[in-house]
């Protein structure tokens, strides 16, 4: 590993070494003082069931059911340890990569399936949920984060004290620091105090490329140059991931403004099922982080202190392979939507065009039925 | 009745809506203190404060960007870009993310964001201060595109492009903003605080009118051109050619029926506008009156617009731009027929 | 004559422009190692080094914007812009400076970039990776549109874009990237040696082609949907309407002239895109149809298009996208005049 | 003035005092030390015309000659200083208001005036003066000077110890601080070590916004985020600005990659002529800054050391004088571009299009003149 740079492993905050012993730190040690060894089961079960649903999608693509997945593997930490650090009066903007971010948030895991069945882009209820749709557009989101932050300042619910403050944060990966967009974020949340967290996920890789083909330094750096404060995690350390998040929410939901956290991680799966990453990485780097897998680290630990029974990992395990048997019932019974909505939900207020088009479609559609009537 | 410039028919349109809805801002670059650098805003950040007419940083994703995110929350923030050709920044954000967010999110989220734009030329402008850019946004499905010709319109259609749910380019014939007309006030309050408001208001703003009526020629317009229509057809008439003149207002959605009603009559259309005619709003009309209206056509629909080439230096825009005798000799094509 | 895929083809014609002329480069996102995340690039990080083939960060705007750069230093940047949604972040550059530099600097710049964008639907893909931008580009003036449909124009259009010194646009129909075509790989090899080839290039890129002739109707297509017409074509030629087809190739310009020439003797067009049909292709080609042969034509110009909405899901793509029926419905309501 | 944040005059390399005493500095004072007297007689020469010439196209615009004009007074010493540091290996981008540099680069200056009067849009030609073209979208040409800069490297101009080493001096606001483009261009210029300086006046106004609308820190500290060594200049200070140019371009020449100059400056005048700046500042705070006038202040120091005779001062006001004189001849000698030239050079190759939108134009005036002969 590089000792420099946007992969080198200096000035990470660490809880939970890779071999599992648990770890302070001296600023940041505290924010994870009310994990308990039953919070820190939990993220556990999370983490391993977040896991077993990525990859039951990851066969459903194969099988045909699925056009594309995505998967989070080896980003379990980074993403169970900051979701458990929200609270409902949060709201996060995840990019589309952040299946562990919205089962802490409540969302229904297979119903993010729709989004890769074809069968729409968005497929949840953001407000319900705290929790804004999935966006494609690399870093786009950034900048509507930080405009909802902004307007969570002006509603009154930041820096008050009360369980009403809140904050926003916006998940984005390491290649999505090189956006216009995610800059002008930083421009816009720090020059309003905006009450976001900027949460880099850098997994080392964006596609095919090498975060080092973003940037010459830690992205951790890029938070200064705006003002805004901002620290590098081990992002394979739930706990410690939970910890800095914890703080970095503090700090926006008190009205101080924006905070950006790097989560150093390593996507160990391909980029989507459409890759292959083979053609650019070695096993060896697939092995080095295999051996820091964040969940058998949180495992290792909790075996050691004694607070994960066989009972537990064998309740999570069947949890898991019900959540697989749901996940592939639900999605093939998911039928075809009616082709006129298409034309739904273009615009809020009727638009002369689509009505003309969709009434046109329309009689298109029955002259089948009709000719199939004379037929 | 009130006589005001268009600008300060806008002003007063956008006084109304804050003073209406506290949900409505004001976001752009120098709206503030300055008032805009069409002064535009003047006043309003002295009465509203700096909270609701915000001076953002100089970009315009941010400036979008942010403000989809604020309508997220429920708010209504009323963007004003600089200039034309300074809303390329933010194409992206209102390409990809306010257009479609509506439909991304199943009709679960509306984006009343409006975002208005000094657009067109003639004002002796350097490089990118003149462009009218309103079919780079009317081919994208999920924005409205209109665009008011007189103070009275200036004053309704941008408090009913705010009352709308949906996103609204608002694009403002900077070259008019000082020609005074009357303006009755009273109308459009009435209008939004009816029932149904939101939906009254998009549907109004979104058709176009008869500004004059004749028989001979169907001449099209809206925004900038429209003043030059209306000589254009007082010339025509003087010569014994009867033009009907159709102010579009709106570019997306395109009111094809009224102009088809009167080309129907007339048999005859002709479209000005000082986008670029290559690719420009007049083709899609064009194409439309064509597919409806063909065997009613006496000539072929023509088009009068600008040139496939970038908005040149201003010594030479008023060639590169419509004129009175560009738009009468298009006129007299179709009358030979 | 070799047999090759499309995008074995483009590939074959990057290597070709990068043998004949060292200052071709290719930038882009994940072009390098991977080759592209469809391969198009495949072999030539390994053949010519991460030098002529640059893995760029992840920024639209800075991958066109650095390009411009080099251009100006007398590099052929050939970039690849990785979906069609995608091209967005960078149109501020592509349209307000790599189209305008060449008009700004009268003509003492020219910026022979190339912006490669796999695009168009029908892969069942997810939200921005379907999508036909191309009217939003053909509307600026000072860039080429184009698009090849066969093998071999890939093979010899990308070469030729590569050689002209205006900025290109090429827009590859992605679900057509495995078909296989034979390819002749000598011809545009002369014509690149040759004298004047910068325009003899130039200008063979920007015309299009009659692909089969016929007598009752001009069908017009591009790139994505040029099978589509050849299919439609012979489904009504069996059915006893001798169909045209012309496959434009490029759509900025537009070669209204072939398209002219055949409708003056069908008196009857149709065009059909992926694009959305309103403010789309078809409009400019409706009304210069309409403009220039109104009194051959026997029946209005029909589009067959897209529809006013945002891209589908991929269950709904194919409703959304021209069919065949509708291509042939659209042939039988011309032939009914 | 503020004690911190963008306006903050805190960490400024400074070689002259606003009164005009010499000054040294730890690591950049030795950057000037080729400025002998000459050598400052000439800035200073140099910021006179300019000036001058400055004042002249104000009046210009006054009664109606130009359209705009946009004054660059009170930047003299950042743009004089910067390009003086040059030389013809250099390539410089500038916005707009970079007519000192224009002047460094052997730009003459009324050229500059055909694109206010609207003639045409660029004036001079680029690679005769190391001079790109102004380019008015704000930002966007910091990204075709790192790809310049990119290009040099490939050509191998850079490190090589030679005369022909050069790098790429790119100027632009601080409102262009905020632009995405400038942001991906210290991406871009980062990751690939591009020759360039980024050089930004800091003259505390984006039109009627002050830097604290952009920024919550000192511009300078942007760089860092990108990897890229920046400092920050007293922008009134001709000799500190040539010191920290030298040494930029010196660091980007011999191959070290980018530079990041925060040149802290102020706009003495209105944003163009048709800016109002009583609507937005002070006048208490126009007369802190006429008391550091860059002009003054060298004036005063040359002064003070006998090296400015009143005969310089007299030949200086002289040639102001002759340039005023031919800016006012040249630009109302010019005629009105030929109609037809609007088609001209909107592609290199011909376009169907074009062609024949000229020839319908063509046509249609011919159409006049022959209604003409026959009336
Ligand atoms: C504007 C834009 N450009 C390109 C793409 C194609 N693309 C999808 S994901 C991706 C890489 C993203 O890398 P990173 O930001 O590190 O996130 P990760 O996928 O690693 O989570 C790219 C290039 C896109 N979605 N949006
Ligand atoms: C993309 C873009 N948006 C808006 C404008 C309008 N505009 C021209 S100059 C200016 C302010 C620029 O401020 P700064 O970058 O500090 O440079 P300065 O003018 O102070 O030299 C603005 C907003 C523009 N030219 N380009
Ligand atoms: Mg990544
Ligand atoms: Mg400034």
């Amino acid at each position: 590993m590089s000792t420099h740079g946007p992969l080198s492993e200096e000035g990470l905050v660490r809880l939970l070494s890779h071999t599992g012993e648990r770890l302070d730190h001296p600023d940041f040690g505290r924010y994870a003082s009310e994990l308990d060894a039953a919070r820190l089961r939990r993220m556990w079960h999370d983490m391993t069931v977040v896991r077993a649903f990525d990859q039951e999608a990851t066969s459903l693509q194969r099988q045909g059911e699925l056009g594309l997945w995505v998967q989070a593997v080896g980003q379990e930490a980074a993403q169970i340890g900051s979701g458990h650090a929200l609270r409902s009066s949060d709201f996060v903007f995840p990019s589309y990569r952040e299946h562990g971010v919205a089962h802490t948030r409540g969302v229904d895991l297979p119903e993010i399936l729709r989004i890769f069945r074809g069968l729409q882009h968005g497929a949840w209820d953001p407000a319900a949920h705290g929790f804004h749709l999935y966006t494609l557009v690399i870093g786009a989101h950034a900048l509507h984060a930080t405009g909802y932050a902004m307007a969570m300042a002006r509603d009154g619910l930041v820096g008050t004290g009360q369980e009403t403050d809140g904050a926003v944060v916006c998940y984005f990966g390491d290649g999505a620091t090189s956006q216009g967009d995610v800059n002008e974020a930083l421009t816009f949340a720090a020059v309003n105090d905006a009450p976001i967290v900027f949460f880099v996920q850098n997994n080392q890789f964006a596609i095919s490329e090498s975060t080092t083909r973003q940037s010459r330094v830690p992205l951790a750096q890029r938070g200064a140059g705006f003002g805004v404060p901002s620290v590098r995690v081990d992002g394979n350390d739930v706990i410690a991931s939970y910890a800095v998040t914890q703080w970095a929410l503090q700090h926006a939901r008190s009205g101080a403004g924006p905070v950006l956290i790097e989560a150093f991680t390593y996507r160990m799966g391909a980029h989507t099922t459409s890759d292959d990453p083979t053609r650019y990485r070695s096993h060896a780097d697939e092995a080095y982080w295999a051996e820091r897998d964040p969940i058998a680290r949180l495992e290792t630990y909790l075996r050691g202190i004694g607070e994960l029974s066989d009972e537990a990992v064998e309740a999570a395990r069947a949890e898991a392979k019900e959540l697989g048997r749901r996940t592939r019932e639900t999605v093939k019974a998911w039928g075809r939507p009616e082709t006129a909505t298409m034309f739904d939900h273009v615009y809020a207020e009727p638009h002369a065009t689509v009505a003309a088009e969709r009434a046109w479609f329309s009689r298109y559609e029955r002259s089948f039925a009709d000719q199939g009537a004379h037929a | 009745m009130t006589t005001m410039t268009m600008a300060g028919a806008i002003n007063r349109g956008l006084r109304a809506a804050m003073e209406r809805d506290p949900k409505v801002l004001l976001m752009g670059e120098d709206i503030g203190q300055l008032g805009g650098v069409f002064r535009v805003t003047d006043g309003l950040w002295k009465d509203f404060g700096g909270d609701r007419v915000m001076d953002t940083p100089l970009a315009e994703s941010g400036i979008v960007g942010t403000a989809i995110g604020m309508a997220m929350r429920g708010y209504r923030p009323v963007v004003e870009i600089q200039f034309d050709g300074f809303i390329f920044p933010a194409y992206n954000q209102i390409t990809t993310q306010l257009a479609k967010m509506h439909y991304r999110s199943q009709g679960m989220i509306t984006l009343p964001v409006v975002i208005r734009v000094p657009f067109a030329g003639g004002i002796g402008a350097v490089e990118h201060h003149s462009e009218s850019p309103e079919a780079l946004f009317a081919h994208t499905a999920g924005l409205r595109v209109v665009s008011p010709a007189t103070p009275q319109d200036a004053f309704d259609m941008i408090q009913q492009a705010i009352a709308s749910p949906d996103p609204v380019l608002f694009l403002e014939p900077k070259a008019r903003y000082w020609d005074k007309g009357e303006v009755d006030e009273s109308r459009v309050a009435a209008q939004l605080e009816g029932e149904h408001a939101a939906s009254a208001a998009t549907a109004e703003m979104s058709r176009g009118r008869v500004a004059r009526e004749g028989s001979d020629v169907t001449l099209v317009a809206y925004g900038p051109t429209m003043r030059l229509a209306l000589q254009a057809a007082e010339v025509a008439g003087a010569d014994g050619t009867s033009v009907e003149v159709i102010d579009l207002r709106s570019v997306s959605p395109l009111d094809s029926d009224t102009v088809l009603r009167s080309a129907k009559r007339t048999g005859r259309v002709v479209i000005v506008h000082e986008a670029p005619t290559a690719f420009g709003p007049g083709a899609e009309l064009s194409a439309r009156v064509t597919e409806q209206a063909f065997f009613h056509l006496h000539a072929p629909v023509l088009r009068v617009g600008g040139f496939h080439a970038p908005y040149p230096g201003s010594k030479l825009e008023h060639d590169y731009l419509p004129s009175l005798d560009r738009v009468l000799d298009a006129v007299d094509r179709v009358m030979t027929h």
